[in-house]
């Protein structure tokens, strides 16, 4: 049975790929919603879009960007067997992951100081289009951020099994689907990106 | 490849470093795994079950032996264990988990630990619904389908038991994966797509219905308990949201779901009726496309469980056109099924009658589904009994009947003993009658317009419901019979040869039960194993 | 159907490809902010969301391997995606006509 | 085919859905015969007895697509007539008299053009009628089984349904949506009156009555009795029935106390229903909007309930 022995690397970058299409789906829920009730309100998530700080929103869409290039070629660095090279770009992609949160976690916490936040008297006032536009900005990028954060921890094992010498040159498909994870995560966000702040 | 069981040690007997109960809650071993389930399916099956008798028993005389709301609750925690914990997970966590991977000539699935994994996940799932109806608070009484707003302002435990689900459905997803992943990679040299069992082809289709389906399960489940807990009115009206939207997103899931339920029913079927009829199965890709063929549209359907919820008219006419075209891949099983029998050569054991009493029961449960897809009808008969008839029909009637019969068809090989025969065909004649005196009732009870989820009722449907009680009684003696007889043979039954029936597939060519790796070698697929 | 068992040796695209791939990727970025501030007009939503998937496309082709894998995946994906936004198109019958 | 020229039940709907529904019935009896038929018929004839010996059968394709497309075409018929009949029932003649209907837990409440109100559903014989449908709690849904209708009641949007009654007489309404405990239990009905009846109903005015008469209506056609007797009877809430003056206790705030049923208890209660809890019931009794006057002409009713 020495031929079922062997690592099947294919296999696992099926099931990578095969648990991301169930994510597009996870997130197409939300996205469905999303579009629904714009064209419902399209004037109320207009004007509600106007409250998002754009510059926070496109610099943390370029610290995205950046950490999947870092992502990427670690894993061609890995592929050329230069393990410190890689592990130094994944520990920089959590960097970034953080600096990503950080920025989130400010811009949430203006919004909540200014009582926007879904059931808050505050923000009942307001108009039914507004109240959907901030329930849905809260959701959506609450999961993409609770996605962000399992990425930072699943690429922090990635360091240290880059160092450990777990991962190789032969054997590196483990990091390769991390990679996948991550890259996708910043897809979505791509879409929540001019969605949130630049239907203005 | 020539069997000489005698020396192989059998899957049952502890190898690794564990032993006892741990070796096997520890144990990757796919047919472990599948067998674990199979203990947690049927418990919850009973459970179920029973809980089904109590609402019979209320509804013979209301207010007698329970008030509203513990009716309420029961056909509520009734719906959701029969739903989420017994018939969507079922058949492929169960028997898909101890065959897929012999049937394909490997030794295991492709992601064992992985699988090892989804049997936790699933454990987490269940106890997080058992506490939901067990914690002060209450148990959920919104009905399986939650729907909001009721589902976000009453409360009941409904905010876990939703979570229970949300659990299930990780599970139920990463099994499908693994399935899915195991068919395209661990294949036996030979076998290509078109020499699989067709078994192997409706989980193939079943996987990529759990991947794409679950996930919006997900989300939706997510919103009410956002709803709940944060006050996110996604679906409150008074906050701009749709009710109707939720309606859309959980029917988007549980439309799919139901073919989750059925389509490894079919497959097994597939493999039952052929081996009783000596007959190879007629038009093989036929059945093995419609399969897939189901599974696609079967996407597309979830609208006609919204026929009267408000839902613009030009969808409903939309939702109504694709509900009839599923049909169509439908018929195509049942006709071949049929053809298989033609010219062959039929031995009437257990498993054939679970077999071709899932032909016809199926068949009613199938187009009384075709009497509410069409939407004037559907106007009629929509939160009737007529509906609850159609949905018990192709439930029990097709899943239910299918566990029953890969029960008896793979019991040999899966404990190594054989049951006996003569209380099997009692237990199985008691359980037809049973069933159809307790479900085809609810079709006249329906059609006269006698609502479900019903705890009192007007007079006039006071035979009808009589009537049906007292076919659930005589079922229950059926499934008693059926139960006891296979306990039995657990403990008692003589030991089971390793091809009892005679069947072509790679399991039957292995000693009863299996060895721990399945095969001493990767086997090969010459013929045709089909 | 290109299922080969194991890759035999993997495919390692240069680090200057990923980085040439990053470039067009922030200019794209600059074009949307530009797209969304300056040009006020009906499209720009529809601008933007083109962008979007123009981004998108970079990021599956090149930072995910999806232009060296065999041809399996990328229908997968593709009916994938169409199911989505068949689901997201039968719901809006629903909503444009009540 | 004309349903005016036959007698099809006691609405004008019910030759819809019905011949629709026999269409479908009879082709699906059809195919499950065929398909019973066959199967007992092979069980026999190829028994192992009778036939010990299976033989080769090749793939069939043209039967694969014969039973692929006949099938197609079958269901696109049974689609059919599913769909015209729906579209009748679905578009209501110009002129109907129209009815808002809002639902709640758990009881029905019928608003006619005039502003008249009711819990029962009064209509006149051979007059198409239509509903507009709406709740003010969570989806309900209304059904009168003997005219074969039905639509949901949602919160925050108006549904609609129609339909021309035919008899004379009283049918069940039927609320066919769960909603929670008295789901079962929230049923009114439809009262068809000839034409001269319907119209002294509709025109008469409620005589400016004496208050208490007027809390009893209120009591009717708000609702509140779906929850509470008059008769001294437990329902979902205590009876009314000697309530003025009674001693109850109330949990207020989690914290229990004793009092005694004034006028400010009771309106106290209608007001912010959450606030005192009666010792032995639900917390389930939902804010019903009521003017002052109306709150007042409540209490005068309970006053004469000893
Ligand atoms: C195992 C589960 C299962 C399966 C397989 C099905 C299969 C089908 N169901 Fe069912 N359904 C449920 C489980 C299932 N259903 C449940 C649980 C509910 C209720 C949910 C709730 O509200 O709680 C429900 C409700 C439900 C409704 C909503 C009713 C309402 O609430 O108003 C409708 C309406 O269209 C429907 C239709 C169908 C159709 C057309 C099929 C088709 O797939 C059937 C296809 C099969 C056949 C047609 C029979 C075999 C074929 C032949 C004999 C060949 C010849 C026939 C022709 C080609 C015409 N189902
Ligand atoms: C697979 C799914 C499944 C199965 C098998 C069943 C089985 C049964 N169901 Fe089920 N039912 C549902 C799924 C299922 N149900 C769902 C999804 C709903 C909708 C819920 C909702 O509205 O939200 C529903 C609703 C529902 C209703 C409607 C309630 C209402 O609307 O008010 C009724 C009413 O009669 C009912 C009855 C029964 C009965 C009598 C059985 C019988 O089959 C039970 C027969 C079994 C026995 C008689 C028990 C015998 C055995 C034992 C007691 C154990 C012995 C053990 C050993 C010897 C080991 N069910
Ligand atoms: C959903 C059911 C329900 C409806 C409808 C309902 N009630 Fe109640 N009511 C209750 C319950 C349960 C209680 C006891 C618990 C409590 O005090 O909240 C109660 C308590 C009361 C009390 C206090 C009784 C006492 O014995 O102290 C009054 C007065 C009252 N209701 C009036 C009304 C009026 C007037 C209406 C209609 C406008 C109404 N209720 C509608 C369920 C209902
Ligand atoms: Cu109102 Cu059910
Ligand atoms: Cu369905």
């Amino acid at each position: 049975m020495e031929n079922l022995e062997e690592r099947d690397t294919l296999a696992s970058k099926y099931g990578m790929w095969f648990f991301l299409f169930t994510e597009i789906l996870f997130f197409g829920g939300m996205f469905l919603l999303y579009s629904i009730y714009r064209s419902k309100f399209p004037h109320e998530f207009h004007s509600a879009a106007q409250e998002e700080n754009l510059v926070l929103g496109s610099v943390n869409t370029a610290i995205l960007l950046t950490s999947s290039l870092l992502v990427a070629i670690s894993i061609s660095a890995v592929k050329k067997g230069r393990n410190g090279v890689s592990a130094v770009l994944q520990t920089c992609t959590v960097f970034l992951g953080a600096a990503f949160l950080a920025i989130k976690y400010f811009e949430w916490h203006e919004k909540i100081v200014r009582g926007i936040y879904p059931n808050a008297p505050q923000l009942d006032q307001m108009s039914n289009g507004t109240k959907l536009f901030f329930g849905l900005y809260y959701v959506m990028t609450g999961i993409h951020g609770l996605h962000v954060l399992i990425g930072m921890i699943v690429i922090s094992f990635m360091v240290y099994f880059t160092l450990s010498g777990n991962i190789t040159v032969r054997n590196f498909s483990k990091l390769e689907n991390t990679g996948l994870y991550w890259h996708f995560v910043d897809i979505v966000w791509i879409y929540l990106y001019p969605l949130f702040y630049l239907v203005t | 490849m020539e069997n000489n069981g005698s020396r192989e040690v059998s899957f049952y007997h502890d190898t690794g470093k564990h032993h006892g109960i741990l070796a096997w809650l520890l144990s990757t071993d796919h047919k472990r795994i599948g067998l674990q389930y199979l203990a947690a399916i049927v418990l919850f099956f009973l459970v179920g079950v029973s809980l089904g008798v109590l609402i019979r028993l209320s509804l013979i005389s209301p207010g007698t032996f329970m008030g509203a709301e513990t009716y309420n609750r029961l056909f509520s925690v009734h719906g959701i264990i029969m739903i989420f914990l017994f018939i969507i997970p079922g058949l492929p966590v169960a028997f898909g988990n101890f065959f897929l991977p012999i049937m394909l000539g490997a030794r295991d699935v492709a992601f064992p630990r992985l699988n090892r994994f989804t049997w936790w996940i699933y454990l987490t799932g269940a106890t997080i619904i058992a506490l939901s109806v067990l914690l002060p608070g209450g148990a959920p009484d919104t009905g399986w389908t939650f729907y909001a707003p009721y589902s976000i302002e009453v409360k009941a435990n409904v905010g876990l038991a939703v979570f229970g689900v949300f659990v299930l459905g990780f599970s139920s997803i990463l099994t499908g994966l693994n399935f899915v992943t195991t068919i395209h990679r661990l294949r036996a040299p030979g076998m290509t797509w078109f020499r699989m069992p067709i078994f192997a082809w409706t989980l193939y289709a079943t996987g990529w219905v759990q991947m794409l389906a679950t996930p919006v399960l997900a989300i939706t489940l997510i919103f009410i308990v956002l709803g709940r807990v944060f006050g996110v009115g996604f679906f409150d009206p008074s906050k701009g949201g749709d009710p109707i939207l939720y309606e859309h997103l959980f029917w988007t899931y549980s439309h799919p779901a139901v073919y989750i339920m059925v389509l490894p029913a079919m497959g097994i079927i597939s493999e039952v009726i052929p081996v009783f009829a000596r007959h190879r199965i007629f038009g093989y890709k036929a059945v093995a496309y419609s399969a897939l063929g189901i599974a696609i549209v079967g996407y597309f359907v979830w609208g006609h469980h919204m026929f009267t919820s408000g839902m613009s008219d030009t969808s409903r006419a939309i939702f109504s056109f694709i509900t009839f075209l599923v049909a169509v891949p439908s018929g195509i099983k049942i006709f071949n099924w049929v053809s298989t029998m033609y010219k062959g050569s039929i031995v009437m054991n257990s498993p054939f009658l679970f077999a071709v009493s899932f032909i016809f029961l199926f068949s009613i449960g199938g187009l009384t589904g075709l009497i509410i897809g069409s939407l004037a009808p559907n106007l009629h008969l929509h939160g009737t009994y007529f509906i609850v008839g159609h949905f018990h029909y192709v439930m029990f009637g097709g899943a239910g009947f299918a566990l029953l019969t890969a029960l008896h068809y793979w019991f040999p090989k899966m404990f190594g003993k054989m049951y006996s025969e003569r209380p099997a065909k009692i237990g199985w004649l008691i359980l037809f009658i049973g069933f159809n005196l307790l479900y085809f009732t609810m079709f006249i009870l329906g059609y006269n317009g006698m609502p479900r989820r019903y705890f009192d009722y007007p007079p006039r449907y006071h035979t009808g419901h009589v009537l049906s009680t007292i076919g659930s009684w005589i079922l229950a003696v059926g499934l008693i019979i059926i139960f006891a007889n296979l306990i039995r043979a657990l403990f008692k039954g003589e030991k089971a040869p390793s091809n009892p029936w005679g069947g072509g597939s790679f399991e039957w060519q292995i000693p009863s039960p299996p060895p721990h790796e399945n095969f001493k070698e990767r086997p090969v697929l010459k013929d045709n194993g089909h | 159907m290109t299922e080969s068992r194991n890759e035999k040796s993997p495919h390692i695209v240069e680090y200057k490809t990923y980085v040439y791939v990053w470039i067009a990727l922030m200019v794209l970025l600059g074009l949307t902010i530009f797209a969304a501030r300056v040009e006020v007009s009906r499209y720009s939503v529809l601008v933007n969301l083109l962008i979007a998937s123009i981004k998108t496309l970079l990021v599956l082709a090149f930072f995910m391997h999806l232009k060296y894998e065999g041809a399996f995946l990328r229908w997968f994906l593709t009916s994938v995606l169409l199911i989505l936004s068949a689901v997201i198109m039968l719901t809006f019958a629903d909503v444009w006509y009540r | 085919m004309n349903p005016e020229k036959m007698y099809l039940g006691p609405a004008n709907i019910v030759g819809k859905v019905e011949s629709s529904f026999f269409i479908i019935l009879g082709i699906c009896v059809v195919l499950l015969a065929i398909v019973t038929v066959t199967m007992v018929v092979f069980l026999f004839k190829y028994n192992s007895r009778r036939n010990p010996q299976p033989s080769e059968v090749g793939d069939n394709v043209p039967l694969e697509i014969a039973w692929t497309i006949i099938p197609t075409i079958l269901v696109m018929i049974m689609f059919y007539y599913g769909w015209v009949d729906f579209k009748f029932i679905r578009n209501p003649p110009p002129g109907t008299m129209p009815v808002i209907v809002k639902a709640r837990q758990w009881s029905w409440h019928f608003t006619y053009e005039n502003g008249k109100e009711a819990n029962v559903l009064r209509v006149p014989v051979k007059k198409p009628v239509q509903l507009f449908l709406t709740s003010e709690d969570v989806i309900h849904s209304l059904f009168i089984p003997a005219f074969r209708v039905k639509e949901d009641c949602v919160p925050g949007m108006m549904t609609h349904l129609w339909f021309a009654a035919r008899d004379l007489g009283k049918f069940d309404i039927f609320c066919t949506e769960y909603c929670g405990l008295e789901h079962s239990h929230m049923r009114s009905k439809v009262i068809v009156m000839k034409e001269s009846d319907f119209n002294s109903w509709y025109e008469s005015k409620e005589a400016a009555a004496a208050p208490e008469d007027r809390g009893k209506e209120l009591l009717q056609s708000k609702g509140c009795l779906g929850c509470h007797t008059t008769d001294g009877s437990k329902k979902i809430g205590p009876t009314f029935k000697g309530l003025y003056g009674r001693t109850v206790t109330v949990t207020t705030n989690g914290k229990e106390r004793t009092l005694t049923a004034d006028e400010k208890y009771i309106e106290e209660s209608i007001e912010h229903p959450k606030q005192d809890i009666v010792k032995g019931f639900p917390p389930v009794m939902p804010g019903i909007p009521l003017s002052d006057d109306e709150i007042n002409d409540i209490i005068a009713y309970i006053k004469t309930l000893k």
